[in-house]
């Protein structure tokens, strides 16, 4: 398997890994280790602004460095439902194989098992 | 010579020419040094571009000869995918094909042969070396049951035994063995299936094949094609130099594989796969706890030469059927690594390896959330 | 790289290797030096061990999987035995097959084939360049007949073709084409096999194959097998070279033929085989009245390198069979030499051979008593 | 093929080769070009001593070495009725593969054909 650039570079920092607590974080996870592929975020928000994101993940490279970037990118904005890229474009940034479009699903489902509740809480 | 040759060294099963006899002498030599290194006849040694065509002309040549006297087959679910697949399209075929389980160590009970034998057996074929886990079969067992049941031919996959533990093919009991030059430092695409002419002397005749190509009538018949001289040289070289070498070398590799497994031991969370005593010292396969299969190899694979599942069917990145076979968890056996150790291996690098393992291993773990497992 | 990996230069099917990964490219690259030369898509070359493996996985392929399709081939007498004794196995398992008989020049009209399709005919097999006579097919024309046929695929051995003269796969309308490197200048052992992948625009399918050896999954699963980096590389440099070199080349031993044949005509007495004008100047084949094949042989082998009969078949010392074909007696077809031209031939070795033949047939002719034939 | 030195020596020598013509000259012939072996002996015999033999030979190296050989050692000696050698200890000293075997054969033919009528004639 070859990796691009942007997808090793996350993959090898994976700086945002690790998980927060407190009353202001929110957690999603989706996936199983089991069935291979699990991705879990923390999101610390305040007043509707990412204070703190962390991830972790039992996956291949390319979900690593995507939840990586994820994590990276969220801070200091405000808390997105949505993710902040279709994933068709992350796709294409991070060279993920097609047959890894579910490994995406995954990382989406845990993204917004944090930032939704993280956004209901606001209101 | 004033006017070429057709081909640019003469062809050694052609009598005609000059180059062809030099050719000829050449490939005779190569002959000598890989009967002499695995115990077998240099006239039982039939040249293939590898093992994976030895495997093939043994499993086929055998069923299509004897289809008239039994369509069933015995082989092992650990085998190589060259073995797995010939037997896979001997099914489709019609044929009938026992996959034997090994334990978890990975090793076969020869009792299992014996229960799997029919009236209609014609071929048993297992390996002697495994290529993933290094586990050492006992042929020798299994070819004692072969010649007693009397209709059931016994081919050997070896490709990964010469120059890693003894192999002597008069001894064995087998009638074919299937070789390999690139195990051993040789050319890659060159290869052997060592054919028995000694079968008189079991009370049975000896084991026939029909070809898997035809035309031209080289090696005994059982292999058409223009022999490369370069590469049976090559071959021929590298098993001598395998037999002269091996029984200091394997002392020196199992020096380093006991290093290399106690290092790794120390993470904690790492399981050893096949079993550590019948086995050879120069291949380690390891499974990793708490890591995922693909990141683990992408972390290392800068730095340390490792594979998941089988160096040959890696293309396919698919979980590892041998360490299946032996009932890994499918994710375990994802997660799992070989290592394979040889001529060029130092201490230092083995250090290296287990430093680069360790920090790697630890960091995938922490990603994870698995690092307390 | 700190520890080895299990081969010496990476297994370029594998994924896992950086080794592999410049291993996969000069594979990639020689496909394409490959592809080039014979107007194929690199994605269109399977390497095989040869010519003659590529021969067998076309014929025993085809063969196989269409088997409740059809099992008739179409093939002529003059084929190389890689075709021919694949057919003989056809024949020993059921199948039936046409031998078409070429003129006295060695020529096959379209129209045999034409008579020869049946319903059920699946495979119709023929060389392009003739291994022993040079003539030169009319492939294209069978091309758009099997097209029309609609079932029956087209097989081209080209063996003998590049270098020699223009091949262009896409254009001939061929399913299949087997090449060799040695025939080029390239190393023994390595060959290959262009499958086409361009059926869809002519209204059917693609041609599938059932491969000869299973295991890996290598060469989209027709061919299984490590391939041999080094192998590869060197088919795909001999390749590039002789589609560069060839139209000069041609001119150059054009007139070297020419002149090997008028020194040989004056002796008086020879006749030469196979179509004089559709065929490649790089190979002359002579037969020598009022000599034994033999002695011909042995008086003109220390200096002139000629063979009789093909020179892969030559161990068996047997009158060519292309010869017999084109209606040569078997005296006569035992009395014929095979004359290779090529690059490092040159006028001067031509006169030379002239001389040494000129000199020892009339020689032998003194000692047959046939000095006057 | 590989012959070995004696073959090749009369093989490439072959100095007895060609005919004799006279009243005292006797000729055996056997085999045939069309089969692909022929070979003729002409012995000049005088007084029952054979003063000149020369030998044709259509034939492959070994049946022409072993011709030449004959007619050469022939001479200055009475006429032979048999081959002066056996033909065991002939397919030895000349290398003979055992599937030429009927080459010498025809050897032989073509020697008594020349040598018995010589024979014949001088009782
Ligand atoms: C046990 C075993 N059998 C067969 C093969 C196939 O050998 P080759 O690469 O020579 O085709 C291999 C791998 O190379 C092997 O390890
Ligand atoms: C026309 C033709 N086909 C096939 C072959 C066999 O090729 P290889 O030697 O690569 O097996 C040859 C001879 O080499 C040939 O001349």
């Amino acid at each position: 398997m070859n990796y691009n650039e942007l997808t090793r570079r996350y993959f090898s920092s994976a700086a945002g890994a690790g998980e927060l607590s407190g009353a202001d974080v929110f957690r999603g996870t989706a996936g199983d280790r089991e069935q291979g592929t699990w991705v879990q975020f923390d999101l610390q928000v305040r007043e509707g602004i990412v204070m703190a994101a962390r991830f972790l993940a039992f996956a291949c490279p390319h979900t690593v460095a995507v939840s990586a970037w994820l994590a990276e990118q969220a801070v200091g904005k405000p808390v997105n439902p949505r993710l902040p890229e279709s994933l068709q474009y992350l796709q294409e940034r991070f060279g993920m194989p097609v047959e890894k479009t579910g490994r995406l699903l995954i990382i989406e489902d845990a993204w917004l098992g944090a930032a939704v509740p993280a956004i209901d809480y606001r209101r | 010579e004033l006017l070429q040759s057709g081909s640019e060294y003469g062809n050694p099963s052609s009598t005609s020419h000059d180059y062809g006899d030099v050719a000829g002498d050449l490939v005779d030599a190569a002959r000598g040094q890989v009967a002499a290194a695995v115990g077998a006849d240099p006239a039982e040694v039939v040249w293939t571009s590898g093992a994976t065509e030895a495997n093939n002309l043994a499993i086929f040549g055998v069923a299509q000869y004897y289809r008239e006297r039994g369509r069933h087959i015995i082989t092992a679910r650990t085998e190589h995918k060259a073995v797995l697949d010939a037997c896979r399209e001997l099914e489709r075929r019609g044929w009938q094909v026992s996959y034997l389980v090994p334990d978890r160590e990975g090793l076969l009970d020869p009792e299992q042969v014996a229960a799997a034998l029919r009236p209609d057996t014609v071929l048993v074929s297992l390996m002697h070396v495994n290529n993933e886990i290094g586990v050492v079969q006992n042929i020798a067992a299994v070819g004692a049951l072969c010649a007693e049941h009397g209709g059931a031919w016994l081919h050997v996959d070896a490709a990964q035994s010469v120059g890693k533990c003894p192999i002597h093919f008069a001894s064995l009991g087998a009638d074919l063995m299937s070789l390999s030059a690139h195990k051993v430092y040789g050319p890659k695409g060159v290869g052997a299936l060592i054919v028995a002419q000694r079968g008189e002397t079991r009370g049975r005749g000896c084991v026939q094949l029909t070809p898997l190509q035809f035309g031209g009538g080289q090696e005994r018949a059982l292999r058409a094609g223009t022999l490369p001289t370069h590469q049976v040289v090559g071959m021929g070289l590298a098993f001598e130099l395998a037999m002269r070498t091996s029984s200091v070398e394997t002392v020196r590799v199992a020096h380093l594989q006991q290093r290399l497994w106690q290092g790794l031991a120390t993470l904690g969370g790492v399981q050893r796969n096949g079993s550590a005593t019948r086995a050879v010292p120069h291949i380690l396969n390891v499974s990793f706890e708490g890591v995922e299969g693909e990141s683990l190899l992408a972390a290392v694979r800068p730095h340390v030469a490792a594979s998941t599942g089988s160096a040959c069917t890696s293309a396919l990145a698919e979980p590892s059927y041998v360490l299946r076979a032996l009932g890994r968890s499918e994710r375990l056996s994802e997660s799992s690594l070989r290592f394979g150790l040889g001529r060029t291996t130092s201490e230092a690098d083995i250090d290296a390896a287990v430093a680069v393992l360790t920090r790697e291993v630890q960091r995938l773990r922490k990603i994870a959330g698995t690092a307390a497992a």
